[in-house]
């Protein structure tokens, strides 16, 4: 689950890291306030759950609360990488000495939260790490023994020379850790961590990514989600334990797990189609779950014809079957279906199908190639 | 012969008595699985209702904690049924208890529990497999886990996965082309597991009964392609892989961490280009293993 | 630094740990109160930092308010192992099903926090440790990892086999765990921890010494320092950053590092003396620090000769020399001073001694031999 | 010859520039321990003055991290004067940075903090001595820490002890007895150490120099004891031992976790008894070492 940028900061917050104040706004008018309420020049962010923010213009440095006024209003309503911006943040434009970059994610090789830090922080900082790869310092924290101080003290002095900016880094980077871990996350981020004139080192933007596993144990976090910053469709698949993408091509897909849902809209594109979402239904499916499906896939108009790819294992192929026969009844389709099942109980699935007069194959590729053809062939 | 199980393989099952835990362990004594223990807190004394493949009673004594299951049935490997939130910790049990193989098939578990749970085990000298995996299956000798025994059958291709149905989906067509294997391993998805591509490619190139290997990737991370260049430097035997995820969306990822850690966008194209670099035989449709493996096998 | 039997239940509570209430007053009138306020039979027991305290006749069970005044009379004042009982904790007397014993130890041989668990708790735990040492059962806690689950759900069921009870304890034992590492401990322990006939798991009194290193960081912790309840000796010595136990023989002996302060005594000892008390000045002393160690050894009318033992590394000779001058002339000694001083600036020291008039040796054993003698030799 | 310092070690002061680090530093270096390396965070790239056994200036370059000392200098032991707040970060640090011998001299270090810091020791082989001990002098050779060098001579005699005072009395009478040392450990006194008795008494046995080792204990713990068996089982040089404290008073203790867990009370007496049952020979008084030792030495 993504977290917004004034979230994070407010969790920051919480942890002891300094970060400027904000305020979060839905409308133009409430944002000509906050900027004259900070008096001088501000930023206003928008908040959405996407990279790229200020390179798609959803970042502006405003002089006056006039202008910020403005900025808001062509700020809020815009689309970013898809998704709608329905909140800003106002924030006192600050005074910057240094940029650097801190953050922390869950790491796949080291199996450990790693540190990455850099003095050539700010929006080019993955530029930085490709073309000078030794301006990024690594460190993987141990998590049995936390990250200590003199870890944090090495990761301090190598974005300043200085021991009270190295130290105060330092205990930034030790706070970000506690955030980091208390807040489940697999990502957390402060780009840019600056150095005021005054020598204070403050978090001016702030990024946390959290492990959806953990939203169970924390409420509080749970609690955080936004769902009118997410995609509709997208949350809706949630509510229904559905992992669901939208694509832009018109064979609908229902599989379970994620690597066959991949494989098998790798294999419609091999056969020339092309696949007009990620669909997984997960392990132990019921009937519901396929109604769900089902629904969502034909609420999109380009879909042309629909293909059910099932290897029962855990899920039952009858439960699959008898999913697809509910929801048939009560929603007649107005596309071609193109069943394919084999594994657990795929004989009682071939007869719930047949009864109700749909066929099905248990062969792969050729269900994959009529599901192609039934939606036009390739383009 | 097969890699990690075989017949004298001795398996307790954490989560007996749960939903999962008792349909597949039945599952499992019906293939021929020695489960010789189960743990459910409080139902310690009682037995677990089973059938073994020959059709007579086969019942699992139940335990309040591995520790005691293991000290009375001398259990070797576990494998582990239990929600989420308790999965960390059962894994660490079984751990500290001695069992040589831990299979946690339980998905969801918290990655930040598993960068507890890994050097827990890693210091204990034992193989964890997952969580969020589908176990694995040495056909005709022992099954641990939830992969469906008929799709297998004994013979020498060793498969090696991190996705589940989809190493159903390649096992079925090797096995309906006549193909069978040694061991079946899914490794799991889950960005901290205990076991990766490599300690499982190593374990097929020492087994004497496994000729070829196939292996399924997906996009995302470096596994791949670390396990291509150890292909490359240290197997002899044929290794035919596949990559899921071509036509994936790239996803809006937040944050510049992931790029600047992974220094690679770890996309299909750059993980089969490594395949082909390294001479790994590359199929395109999950069906291409089958006339690859064959070509190898000769 | 130990904890009164309430202090330590008041911190047990904090951590989530069933205690039964109680009331912790100083006069025999408070403790009618009290005794009235609970209703039925109460304990009342001498909070005094001395194991023990039950045999001492420090522990009373009262049927009414009456008796617990009667009861707090006689314990109020008593003396316990040399401590006096300043304050009494009345409490409702439980109704016991079983008596269980959970006590948590820094040990020395497994460097870990280890846990002692027995179904067969009480006041002869220590007697069924060595009689049937397989009625205890041990658990080093790694405490890169914390108690964990499984272990303290496998210490519950070796004191309960009901699962519910196994839980309810492995959940005491947690958090006592936690209240361990919170507290800066060096020993918790919960004896008896008892089950209700409701079937609820109580800990049912509390011990708890905490690691003097930790009180520096842990000031909510110092605060709970209750000097009226220690020996002002050493209360007195431990302000001055001396360490000091007051003995009962006639040699009153000032010596730099506890193992040679040991050594020196045994010395006493051994050429027929008694050492009067045992007296540590540290590593880094300076000169008020032997003023303070002759003012603490003058105050015994027991001691009949002093003896310095001093050998500099860290410790400067000539501090201690110049320290010794002070302190003798502004109050001069009414009994023998024998000095031996070595190391560190030993000549600067032999020639402020001289200049003042004292005499000093080199040597150990012969400064030991003097100090006896002119204590009036063995006894 | 000597056990783990000599004249090729290469010692980093942390703490340097402390009121302890920075004198015992000077005492060091005019003994003619090879210091090669100070730490303290913010002082990087000064100079540390001191003085060489030659009269000449021997400047020591400070750094503000132990692993930038280490990488500049090639230091591979470290001695620790920071105060104990910032023991436990100190020791890690040096331990993280590869120094192979950590030796912290600072008293008052809070239990738990070692708790940690032993494991932590532990997984990268590293030998720490201390903390709350004096640390360790090869006569001759190098001094690390505190003991005085000028009570100390070369010899064959390897002297072990938890006490710090204590030790230099031991030492201070067998050099006026004109009987020298190989190397001269003080273990500390705290509860949670780094090397103890034996892992001395191992090395002492081990090094060709050593003829006969003293060994100075005191009461509290079975330390003593367990040093004892491994004397009877494993070592063929000759060992003397002293226990302190067989005046001092059992004290008021509370609870009965410390009783159950030593299951003894860890006596003079009992440990005395545990030397002489192990073919120790026991000193009554610091001043017998002289005679025990010289007739071992025959």
């Amino acid at each position: 689950m993504n977290l917004h940028e004034y979230q994070a900061k407010d969790i920051l917050r919480a942890h002891g890291v300094t970060t400027p104040p904000g305020e979060v706004v839905t409308e133009p008018a409430a944002a000509y306030e906050a900027a004259r309420r900070f008096g001088g020049p501000v930023m206003v962010k928008a908040q959405v759950h996407a990279g790229g923010r200020g390179k798609a213009g959803g970042v502006k440095f405003c002089k006056t609360a006039d202008e910020a006024r403005e900025k808001a209003t062509a700020i809020l309503g815009m689309q970013i990488k898809g998704l709608t911006v329905k909140k800003v943040l106002v924030a006192p434009a600050a005074d910057i000495a240094s940029e650097a970059y801190v953050g922390i994610i869950v790491d796949r090789a080291r199996k450990a939260p790693v540190f990455m830090v850099s003095a050539a922080g700010g929006i080019d900082i993955e530029e930085v790490a490709a073309k000078t790869p030794d301006k990024i310092r690594y460190h993987a924290v141990d998590v049995r023994y936390g990250l200590r101080t003199f870890e944090a003290m090495e990761l301090g002095f190598f974005l300043y020379s200085d021991v009270k900016l190295a130290r105060a880094a330092a205990k930034v980077m030790q706070q970000l850790y506690a955030a980091f871990m208390a807040t489940g996350c697999s990502l957390a981020e402060i780009n840019p961590l600056v150095v005021t004139p005054g020598g204070e080192v403050v978090a001016l933007d702030g990024k946390m990514v959290v492990d959806d596993n953990e939203l169970d144990r924390l409420p509080a976090i749970e609690a955080l989600r936004d769902t009118d910053s997410e995609n509709p469709a997208e949350v809706d698949a949630r509510n229904h334990n559905l992992t669901f993408i939208k694509l832009d091509g018109n064979v609908g897909c229902v599989v379970n797990g994620a690597g066959l849902a991949m494989a098998t809209m790798d294999l419609v594109k091999y056969y020339g189609g092309e696949p007009a979402n990620f669909l997984d239904i997960g392990g132990s499916s019921n009937p519901e779950k396929v109604v769900n499906a089902l629904r969502l896939i034909t609420a999109d108009p380009n879909v042309k014809a629909i293909l059910f790819n099932i290897f029962g294992g855990i899920t039952r192929t009858d439960d699959v079957a008898n999913g697809i026969v509910t929801a048939i009844k009560a929603n007649p389709l107005k596309v071609p279906l193109v069943i394919r099942l084999t594994g657990t109980n795929e004989e009682i699935a071939m007869k719930i199908l047949a009864d109700s007069g749909l066929a099905a194959s248990s062969d792969m590729d050729t269900a994959v190639q009529q599901a192609v053809k039934f939606a036009g062939g390739s383009r | 012969m097969s890699v990690f199980i075989n017949r004298d393989t001795r398996l307790l099952v954490q989560g007996i008595t749960g939903r999962d835990g008792s349909f597949h362990t039945k599952q499992m004594v019906e293939y021929g699985t020695r489960v010789v223990a189960g743990v459910t807190p409080g139902k310690g004394g009682q037995q677990f209702d089973a059938v073994g493949p020959d059709g007579k009673a086969a019942g699992v004594p139940i335990f309040n904690t591995v520790s005691s299951a293991v000290q009375a049935t001398g259990a070797n490997a576990s494998v582990i049924y239990v929600p989420p939130a308790f999965a960390a910790d059962a894994i660490m049990e079984a751990a500290a208890a001695g069992v040589a193989l831990i299979v946690c098939i339980t998905e969801g578990v918290p990655v930040l529990d598993m960068t507890r749970v890994y050097p827990f085990v890693k210091e204990r000298g034992v193989r964890l497999l997952g969580p969020n995996c589908p176990g694995l299956i040495s056909p005709g000798e022992s099954k641990v886990g939830i992969i469906p025994g008929r799709i297998c059958t004994p013979g020498p291709v060793g498969v090696v996965s991190r996705s589940g149905t989809l190493t159903y989906e390649v096992v079925y067509q090797l096995t309906r082309a006549g193909i069978g294997q040694t061991t079946c391993v899914g490794i799991g998805g889950d960005p901290i597991n205990g076991t990766n591509f490599i300690d499982c490619l190593e374990a097929f190139e020492r087994d004497p009964a496994t000729k070829a290997v196939a292996m399924m990737g997906e996009i995302g991370g470096t596994d791949e392609q670390d396990a291509a260049r150890y292909v490359r430097d240290h197997m002899k035997k044929p290794v035919v892989g596949f990559i899921a995820g071509q036509t994936a969306p790239p996803g809006r990822r937040m944050g510049h961490a992931g790029a600047i850690i992974s220094g690679s966008a770890g996309t299909a194209a750059e993980k089969i280009e490594a395949f082909e670099q390294c001479g790994i035989g590359v199929a395109r449709r999950p069906i291409d293993f089958v006339e690859l493996i064959k070509a190898r096998l000769k």
